[in-house]
């Protein structure tokens, strides 16, 4: 186990699989000489080269698209978005490319790219650049979609994507490139679409992806004061959803509480919510409760967008009202 | 026509093509040309699904320009693609098949005919969403620069697909990082139903090139040779490592946009002049004294017959099997059909 | 009352909308000349001139951008884009531009335009143009959604929409454009918000919008035969999402069916049943069933198309499962 | 300089800058360096939230454009729009409240510093997704031109944002419907961090007007009375219904892309070779033997005292309430809070 930043994990899974495999190349803005601007492609153009790691002008459109068909073609593209807020520039890509061709083109071609990005409030960053759209990653078929919660599992998702033959988006958080962490030593991979229970509890389900893993375990300290035994779950994998593990934590605690940053409205957590509907029905003493951003567009100023974003507090709350 | 001095090893663009090979243009156009009649034919009779694009009178532009190729260079194709995937030597019957969704179909019959790929034949594939042919050639070149394959990438796109924002990043990032990638785009002054003077500024696309620092060409689209020899000097560039070539053809769509055209927006005299300006006989006449009108006329009749036999043939084959919908091919089954 | 085509009922809203407000214009591809591809704009060029009725170049992301600030600078532009597919094109301006002005400008502004597309599967289109993709429409703040069902519903809510002050996204559905209803005479409006009861029934309740209450209404029919007699609920507004209608009918019926073509995962369907769990759950004798479009693009071939997406018999099946 | 023919009853575009107009220009460029240098005090004493991409070096373009335009006239802006904002004369301390979170800010605190809109002087306004302010001041110009109305608007935007898709269309609509609107091009020589030979594949982006079928001019970023000269001739030319105009002016950031920038890209030599080049100084030479050094002196003075008064009395005053989000304006209130 090494102590280390959530960015210098991705930062090891890249240099790692791009050592491992000479057809892992990178690309997107500011990632070559600046190394990023949160640092997590720090040194890479130094080790593999201009032609392996390379500054792009500001075409998301394109660089998506790029992405997707070098990956038809015997290259491994790893695109850093730099903020979520851009991910609309890329739908057109995820959505009527990489999404359909394993399937029409029946099996001719894998597509292996990984996307990389990071969202996420809480930083004053303003409406355009503290946003989680998770929900439109989630919801396109022929993608995985990870988010990892901690440096170990930041090294570990993003080499498992590097090596997928799939598309896989990974959702980073800006809140976390800082966070500290033990990460496994060695050829640390952790298997997409397989959560990981963070605290283990007996009264309530605390369901959460990223930031909000951190959140819930707040609220859970706090519960546990009140006598409230929470369990918290780290879905780690936003598709494939690690359905079993929802259903053995509720039919263990009987209530949830299902979290995301993005929007609430058609948002991830209610795709969690109706996942507990189907598979866990009988087994639910109460509703499960939903805790996720503010259907609104996320203000500037520090009160406001406290106001709009979920936290500890309004997880815990959620969590009370479920138990209650 | 390609003037590039040979280097050691390296697999070399064709030369001018020989008569043989003009041939073959021929008889590829009339595929193609047949196809469509086929498709108009299958289309009244209520046997179509979907909305079909038929290329007649475009064909010289797909089949002169794939016959500059080399079979390991890959071509990205639109909704407008059958001259493509015939030039690049696809399966008359796959293709046929494909468009008539039977299981035969070289995708299955999953893809339809707007999608159509092979993979084998360096066919990646069609492609309905306007402008998306472009950066698709465009990140295909990345991969041959990066791994240092001799391949190189050509997008076919049409007119309309030029005004994209993605036609304008990927023609960036062309000429910024010299990719390997031909850009040939079909002015067949239409883009669906709306003429060129009311979706482009300017009429002339090739100058656009000028703003990538890469050189732009207008050829005459309906002279299948012309296409070719641009092409060739294009792909020789792009192999040499020095970037992309914008080639604009200058051409026209004898008829609707698609099976579903109720017609009604373009001039009479115009579609008049251009079918007089038939790429085939255009072809044909030229090859005439060379090879004999009979030669010719039976090579004519030959793929007519192909591709009536092709469509025959797809007619009578089995729709694919529900419910599985994709074979397991590299991931697991499960990842296919739910999340 | 008239009878009409849902094409013809959608053109009636067009003409008379910018007949009483010469702030209103059309643009988009082919409708001008042509008259838009299913029609819905047919004559308004000859009646209203090119300056109002504008055919446009391929440049759905500028187009859709344009809507916005066009819209706050003095007109109400109507906006056509061709196929729901190409929304994804669009993304930005209705994610990262029409959703945040009015919050963040504090008011400033208004942006009353109209986005018009259309979307779903059954004409063999292929994988490129016959997605259903409401899940990302109605996931965005600010924007309300309407799917109008019949002829009548689809001039009211077009006629509301255009005069509405915020952003409206009208989905109107391929298969719809032929098929005939009454629709009343004169200024006829259809606030937004407002569900409609398609058809009464006191056993289970199947909730829809668009093509899906045709189908719904086909399975409602085969259901009766065996003795459930199903409620039919056509929610008509996306977002905002008419929450009292949906509580309404589940205490009647006590099982609900939600019904949507879209992609299941993290689609519009998963927001019903979220919404039903937090505003319902103790009035439900079964878990709420969820019938949607398979997590896998839509094939071509017309048996493999159609296994994909849901219709009569999939809905019933799912009624019979919820009242079991 | 514009030397249009006046027409009967429409507004005129200014004529040449009086000696006035300059030393006010000189006043706005004074505001706008003094709020990038508090903006850079306050970040560093930890007063700062979020991201902040300051101007310094660049104040003559925004200033000499707006300068150039008719209070009814709009401009679009980016996430480095503090030149913009004072130019078209927003209130300085409105727009430093508004940067630091204030109730008070022109949009009360929600905006932030990259999204500033003050719809009564016309700037709608920043925008902090690159390319955007592209489209969006091409839609206002649609609106214009078809309610008749006499404003122009103006986009600026960076030599980054050139290189998006969304740049490319909307010249091409701008071209295409000669749209009453101008392309204010800030080529700073780097998106973000990435230099302009490792973005652009062409150095010159005013070129690309070629491509439009518009005019693109050239200017010195740094000289303030060129960036007007260039502004007052396009301004008119879009006034008069003969459509847009790309400017492309030549500047440079002199510090860094923003508050979080670690610096380590931009050589030491071009750094200081363009320092010496301030837009400030240039004015202030020019001006100087006119105007006299002392007037010169105590209008900067007043300036800059202005601006850090502005901040003092924004630090001064309370963060927006809690919990409600947005005033309700015209809109339901529920509708803004819950879909
Ligand atoms: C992004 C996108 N917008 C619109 C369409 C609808 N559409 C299909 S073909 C076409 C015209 C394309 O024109 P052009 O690129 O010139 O090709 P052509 O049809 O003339 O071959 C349009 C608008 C589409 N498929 N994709
Ligand atoms: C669509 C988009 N992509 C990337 C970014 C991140 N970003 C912010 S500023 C910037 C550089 C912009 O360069 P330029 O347009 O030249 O403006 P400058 O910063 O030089 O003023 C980048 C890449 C963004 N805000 N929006
Ligand atoms: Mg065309
Ligand atoms: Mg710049």
């Amino acid at each position: 186990m090494t102590m280390m930043r959530y960015a210098e994990a991705l930062n090891a899974a890249l240099e790692e699989e791009m050592a491992r495999d000479d057809t892992v190349w990178l690309f997107g803005e500011d990632i070559a000489t600046y190394g990023g601007v949160f640092k997590a492609t720090k040194g890479l153009l130094d080790r593999f080269g201009p032609s392996r790691v390379r500054d792009t002008p500001i075409s998301e459109q394109t660089l998506a698209a790029v992405a997707v068909s070098a990956a038809m073609t015997g290259t491994r593209p790893v695109l850093e978005i730099m903020y979520a807020d851009f991910l609309p520039l890329t739908l057109d890509a995820l959505v009527n490319q990489a999404s359909i061709y394993e399937v029409i083109w029946n099996g001719q071609v894998a597509m292996p790219f990984v996307l990389r990005t990071q969202g996420g409030g809480g930083a004053g960053a303003g409406a355009q650049h503290s946003k989680s759209l998770d929900a439109f990653m989630a919801h396109i078929p022929g993608l995985k979609v990870v988010a990892p919660s901690t440096p170990a599992d930041a090294k570990g998702l993003l080499k498992a994507a590097i090596r997928d033959p799939q598309p896989v988006i990974v959702l980073e958080h800006k809140l976390l490139y800082n966070t500290r962490g033990e990460v496994p030593d060695g050829d640390h991979l952790c298997p997409i679409g397989e959560a990981r229970v963070a605290r283990e509890g007996r009264d309530v389900s605390l369901f959460a992806t990223s930031k909000m893993v951190h959140e819930a375990l707040a609220a859970a300290d706090t519960l546990a004061k009140e006598g409230i035994e929470a369990e918290v779950v780290d879905l780690r994998s936003l598709r494939p959803l690690d359905r079993a593990a929802i259903v053995a934590s509720v039919e263990k605690t009987h209530h949830a509480v299902v979290i995301n940053e993005g929007w609430t409205f058609c948002g991830y957590a209610a795709e969690l919510s109706a996942t507990i509907m189907e598979n866990a029905f009988d087994a639910l003493d109460a509703p499960v409760e939903r805790v996720a951003g503010a259907d609104i567009a996320i203000p500037y100023a520090e009160p406001l967008e406290a106001a709009v974003l979920p936290d500890a507090a309004k997880i815990a709350a959620a969590a009370r009202k479920a138990v209650a | 026509m390609t003037d590039t001095t040979p280097t050691d090893g390296s697999p070399q663009p064709r030369n001018a093509p020989s008569i043989e090979d003009q041939v073959e243009m021929l008889r590829k156009m009339v595929l193609v040309r047949t196809m469509e009649e086929e498709l108009g034919r299958l289309h009244k009779a209520g046997k179509t699904r979907g909305p079909i694009h038929r290329c007649d009178g475009q064909e010289a532009v797909g089949i002169g320009a794939t016959a500059a190729l080399l079979p390991e260079d890959v071509v990205t194709s639109t909704h407008r693609g059958h001259a493509h995937y015939l030039g690049k030597g696809l399966d008359p019957k796959g293709v046929a098949a494909e468009i008539m969704g039977r299981a035969t179909g070289l995708c299955g019959g999953r893809a339809g005919h707007m999608l159509v790929a092979d993979k084998t034949h360096g066919v990646l594939g069609g492609n309905a969403i306007v402008g998306a042919s472009i950066p698709a050639a465009t990140g295909m070149a990345v991969s041959f620069q990066l791994t240092g394959a001799s391949s190189i990438a050509l997008a076919f796109f049409g007119d309309g697909a030029a005004q994209t924002g993605i036609c304008h990043e990927s023609m960036n990032l062309a000429g910024l990082w010299r990719l390997p990638v031909v850009f040939v785009c079909e002015h067949n002054q239409y883009g669906l139903t709306v003429p060129a003077r009311q979706q482009s500024s300017v009429q002339d696309l090739a100058v656009r090139a000028a703003g990538y620092g890469m050189d732009g060409v207008i050829v005459d689209g309906n002279d299948a040779l012309a296409g070719y020899d641009a092409v060739a000097e294009a792909a020789a560039r792009a192999r040499r490592g020095d970037g992309p070539t914008l080639i604009e053809a200058k051409t026209y769509r004898m008829v609707g946009f698609s099976t579903s055209d109720v017609g009604g927006y373009q001039p009479a005299e115009e579609m008049d002049a251009w079918r007089s300006r038939d790429p085939i006989d255009r072809l044909a006449d030229a090859l005439a004294p060379q090879v004999g009108r009979d030669r010719l006329d039976s090579v004519a009749a030959a793929a007519r017959e192909e591709m009536e036999e092709a469509f025959r043939s797809a007619m009578n084959d089995p729709a694919p099997d529900t419910p599985l919908v994709v074979e397991p091919t590299y991931a697991d089954a499960e990842a296919r059909t739910a999340p």
